[in-house]
């Protein structure tokens, strides 16, 4: 056990896989001797040579394609997009190329690449630089999508995406890159599955379902809900595609209420994709419709007024509110049910 | 914004061993790359062409009879893709776009994989790793990226092996064309740049793809170029041998334009006649690939008729092969639907797939109890 | 009023906009003499010359860029993306600069686009000919997404889509071009909406969603749906970014159950985002949980296979059942409540 | 797969006129192009470079001091942005990435919008039709298309102006700025492509985008390039005013690449010296650009203690406006959050935006009546 920042955490896991299989290389724009903008790759060139992490053009397309190509020469590569924002000039190869190969060869081909991602606003940064984008990919086949939320998690589920055979998109809450932990660097990495969500507080009157940044946000909703006697369960999801809906579901029959709060904007959200499964899968012990609590439609603000448009812990908690019929912001609103 | 057209994408001048008529054209740098090919291989080349084109007649021809969906013949380009292909070694890796049937050929596909695809069977006719060549690429331009990093592999393993992607005259616009010049310039990898500029993308004439020679824009990233005859089978194989000799040495890359035309349509679904000239066509058809090795064969006394049978008695017998693997082909299996979207288990797809198996076995037994109102719903299908 | 195909009535609007407004361009692969791979801009060309009626340089990012440069400089460029398949490359330009471009400059640059898009399967296409991906541009604020089921709304609302000071993405049904209607040229513009969701078919049992390329297969669903005594209220949304919920909730609070189908594999597609909303909006007026009959979540098949992955009027039906709570291909089902 | 860092990217003649010790060189070429620059222009172009350093300098501080998040400093670029700013006509439309502050300044922005980005306060600091210049870019390369189909509406429109788009050596390896050259060439485009070749992209020199003088790639698609000193405010005016020529008079576009430097870090969040020689900045401000045109006014006698003053004293002047401006920018209110991002009414945007009115209200009520219990919920904010 050491206690570590989430980045290092991340650092010490890409490490591990590095130290592992010779076949892990790391590719991404100043992830070499800057060790990446957010130094998450600190030290990894130094100590693996270049050839090995690899400072690349600045071409995201050009990134993921010769990533598919590293792939099919037997490599299993990681790359990192600097910002969530700068994802999308490769987004045709990354839904056309990485995630079907494999379908399209019939196996053949596997696809074995992690692509780490930081994601999320609250740093104060200019446009492009605190985007969400996660809902693009959990809605692409083939691809696999996990969050982080805890150093320990950042540390093991960075070498199991790095181990699966599948492509994985790998989301770090950049806010919260310099948030400490514990991490057991000894845990076996077979022990847990990427796959699976996490109930991180247990509660019985309401479910409370999100990931990456705003895990804390919601366990801190949990704890200001307690003092007005109100027992919040906050699962972390982890796995963002496919959705542990197992554990979600069980939760939900238990409370009969849920609610899913991300940063991504609402319209065609993954909040959107949980209230429907969660909805086909137990109708009858819903006692209110499921809430969403997340981001506008809106492109992502300018930072003076990012903090309306992130869910925090009053909006959660109004949402809470909500969803348990208590007096909320939207109690008098006309035309609406819930 | 009228299309300016004064510069012409097809001036330079080409490296050429074989004239349109048929004469063997000396080349200082160049005839040294050929000098082991004797008269058995040029036959060998010529059988190639031969075979290559019957292969494109039968599947064009299957398309007519509904045997396939499409099919992008390859017609006029036989020279380009048998010349580049067989200079290659059996270690090389070919990323190729979904014309190169020719190269396929050369890398000893079992015909009925050429099919698969167009027939609507698959989405990849082969194993890639079994001839080492990447199914038909359907986004433009972007297997060239993945022939880069797959040489950057070949590099960081120490082998010599060479990547070699294809594309044409029209996929140089596509940014990944350019990115891929980028990667392979910076980590000088061992690829190979191999653009048929058929003249044609589609309805849109090369002119508008490029106002100078598309060979001129590989030095600008700094990787050398060379243009070629690509209707000159000797031509192509020399200028490829070149090319891969420069990147098994630690030369890096290469950028080859051979200069070629699609006498075809684009594919089987479309219809030339509606964009392009006849005279173009016919100016084309009399610097045939064919043609001329036939001329230089035959000028040497290496055509006889016995060899012309014997040409034409391998194609037949492939053609025949083909069109029998084509017929026979096992119809797919409809679970097949979800398999290899993950190599490990997915509870989405799994679910779905569960619950698709259950209707189909719902709507079986459906069928046999009601078959009368279970008619009107298949109406639609 | 004349008869003419669902190509022809796109064809007809076009040339119509063209007519109106002088800032109007087209820009695509292949439109020009060519007249597109589906001849939708047939005669376009010839008739208001290549100034007008582009044939770009293969590389959609490119024309998605230079269409922005055409807006910034006072145009109306109407992008043609030759299938479905062929958007992805232009994701960065739509994404960060289409949608965005308005909300960054505080309304100063206008980016009144038009992207046209074939989509949809059933053609016996290869790979990348037969997509769906409405839900990667409903997911995304500062767009409006549209899509057409039939040669009259395509005749209008193309039209309508040119008009929009906001940047819309038309969906055009590509199994659908050959279908012929009824189309009246002579209508007002300003008479409808292209926001508006329209009831096709009239029911009472049970509310169908559909849009585009199913319109029509939910429509046969509806008869012969009846001929079991079961009546379908149809709607053909028409707008998919923003739905017009108002309609949609109307009909539920009617019908009490909702049954929406597409073609998108099912995780994150607009299925998810519609039941969402309409439990949101109207939870205690459903007798039954939301019904998605779609795509699967895989890459779309190759052709001997898509009937399995498209939904037709079978399964179409089976997922009635499941919403009426007739015996049905999972009622036997264990753990799935619906 | 090391970097193969052979081939320098910088080696090539670059068009000057004043040698870094101030010698003004005479240029057959070049020459005329500047022949109107008089004394008086001279002293205003070194006053511009001044003031633009003083304003890079005075926003640095105001990001050291928490009044900026960021700040991208553009210290050493100063004659590349003031030479082709100032050769720009007022219908000229430039867009740009988000390091050209400079050429902004020579646009007439206003100096608070300037700093409206980097505060926080707004996506885009000016409306871009009141300057004629797009925002800042912050997806590399992507202007360099809206540029191109900018200057495709200008030609279509008749007129002369010419767009101008700016973006660095980094840029370069994006697909989007060489599709942007082959709309830009297939049009025929009135597009200058102007470079900056400040030798890093955040960490990553210039070697590893380009293994050639980057201004060789434009050729190969057709455009005439040119390299000039970037640190030369004369050559950049005179290189700038020929390509803007050629475009205004039908001749297309022109790609510029003006070598220079970037002394200072990426921005204001960047640590250069962990990653580049302290000997690399040394060699650099040995040739800085305003200090050679300083030796060149003294030569002349320009640069008289009453000309310093009077510059210093706009400089300062400058500064003083743009901090103020700063400082006293109004906060942007809540409801600004929804507006702009369509231009028509959108039902599910107006509803969130209802949704939250309400929430406000709500909570403001709230607040009053048990400012206690709310008090714990406001922690985590
Ligand atoms: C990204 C993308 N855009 C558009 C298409 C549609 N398309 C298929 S082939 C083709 C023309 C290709 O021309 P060229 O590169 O010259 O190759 P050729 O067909 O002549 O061999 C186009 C536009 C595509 N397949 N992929
Ligand atoms: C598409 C994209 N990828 C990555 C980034 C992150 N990024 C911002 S600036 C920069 C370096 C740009 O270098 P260059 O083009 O040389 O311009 P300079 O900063 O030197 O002016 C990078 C990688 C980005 N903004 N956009
Ligand atoms: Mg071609
Ligand atoms: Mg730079």
């Amino acid at each position: 056990m050491s206690t570590m920042t989430f980045g290092r955490a991340i650092n010490a896991g890409l490490r591990r896989a590095m130290e592992n299989d010779p076949k892990v290389v790391l590719m991404g724009e100043d992830i070499g001797k800057l060790g990446g903008v957010f130094r998450i790759t600190d030290g990894l060139q130094k100590d693996f040579g270049s050839h090995r992490v690899l400072d690349t053009p600045l071409a995201e397309s050009g990134i993921m394609g010769t990533a598919v190509g590293l792939a099919y020469r037997g490599y299993r590569p990681v790359v990192e997009i600097q910002f969530d924002g700068f994802i999308y000039p490769a987004f045709d190869q990354i839904v056309c190329q990485v995630a079907k190969l494999h379908y399209r060869t019939q196996g053949a081909v596997k696809v074995p690449l992690t692509i780490r991602v930081p994601f999320g606003g609250g740093i104060g940064s200019p446009e492009h630089h605190s985007e969400s984008p996660e809902a693009y990919f959990t809605h692409t086949s083939g691809l696999r999508v996990v969050s982080v939320s805890n150093p320990q998690d950042a540390f093991v589920m960075i070498q199991q995406a790095i181990a699966s055979d599948d492509p994985v998109l790998y989301f770090e809450p950049k806010r919260r890159y310099h948030v400490k932990g514990e991490v057991d660097e000894g845990v076996d990495l077979g022990a847990t599955s990427m796959n699976d969500a996490k109930v991180v507080t247990e509660g019985s009157d309401v479910t409370l379902v999100t990931y990456g940044p705003l895990v804390p946000t919601a366990q801190n909703a949990a704890i200001a809900a307690s003092d007005d006697g109100i027992s919040i369960e906050v699962i972390d999801l982890r796995s963002l595609a496919p959705i542990d809906f197992a554990t979600v579901e069980k939760s939900v029959r238990k409370t009969g209420r849920l609610i899913i709060t991300h940063e991504a904007a609402q319209s065609g959200g993954l909040g959107a994709e949980i209230a429907a499964s969660i909805t086909e899968r137990c109708f009858y012990h819903l006692e209110h419709a499921p809430v969403r609590v997340t981001g506008f439609d809106i492109p992502y603000p300018y930072s003076k007024l990012e903090f309306h448009h992130l869910p925090d812990l009053d909006r959660i908690l109004d949402g809470v509110d909500r969803a348990l019929g208590r007096s909320n912001s939207l109690s008098s609103r006309s035309g609406l049910e819930g | 914004m009228p299309l300016n057209n004064d510069a012409d994408a097809t001036q330079d001048e080409l490296v050429q061993l074989i004239a349109p008529n048929g004469e063997r054209r000396s080349n200082a740098a160049y005839d040294r790359w050929v000098s082991d090919v004797d008269d058995a291989a040029l036959q060998a080349l010529y059988e190639d062409m031969i075979v290559i084109r019957r292969i494109d007649a039968e599947a064009t021809a299957l398309q007519r009879q509904g045997e396939l969906a499409l099919w992008p013949p390859l017609l006029g380009q036989e020279a380009a893709q048998i010349g580049s292909g067989r200079a290659l070694r059996e270690d090389d890796f070919v990323f190729s776009s979904y014309r190169e049937n020719g190269v396929a050929y050369c890398r000893g596909v079992d015909l009925t994989d050429l099919l698969r695809v167009w027939r609507g069977n698959a989405s990849a006719g082969w194993d890639p790793y079994a001839i080492n060549m990447a199914p038909p690429q359907v986004i433009i331009g972007a297997q060239t990226l993945h022939a880069t990093g797959y040489a950057m592999g070949v590099l960081a393993d120490g082998a010599d092996s060479v990547a070699v992607t294809y594309f044409g005259d029209g996929a140089t616009s596509q940014g990944d064309v350019n990115e891929a010049m980028v990667f392979a310039a910076s980590y000088q990898a061992p690829v190979i740049f191999f653009c048929q500029n058929n003249h044609w993308a589609i309805s849109e004439p090369v002119g508008l793809q490029a106002h100078v020679p598309i060979a001129h824009r590989a030095p600008g990233f700094g990787i050398p170029s060379v243009r070629v005859d690509g209707n000159d089978v000797l031509a192509c194989l020399a200028v490829t041998r070149e090319a891969l000799d420069r990147a098994r040495t630690g030369g890096g890359p290469t950028f080859i334009e051979a200069v070629t035309y699609r006498m075809g349509p684009h594919t089987t679904a479309d219809d030339p006649t509606r964009y392009r000239d006849a005279n173009e066509l016919e100016d084309w058809a009399a610097k045939d690939p064919i043609a001329r090795l036939a001329a230089l064969l035959d000028a040497r006394g290496l055509l006889s008729a016995e060899v012309a049978d014997s040409v034409k008695a391998t194609a037949d017998d492939v053609a025949a092969r083909l069109r029998e693997g084509c017929i026979s082909m096992p119809e797919p299996q409809v679970l097949d639907v979800f398999k290899h979207v993950y190599s490990e288990p997915n509870s989405w797809l799994d679910r779905q797939q569960d619950s698709y198996e259950q209707y189909l076995k719902y709507f079986d037994s459906a069928d046999a109890d009601t078959a009368a109102s279970n008619s009107s719903r298949e109406v639609n299908r």
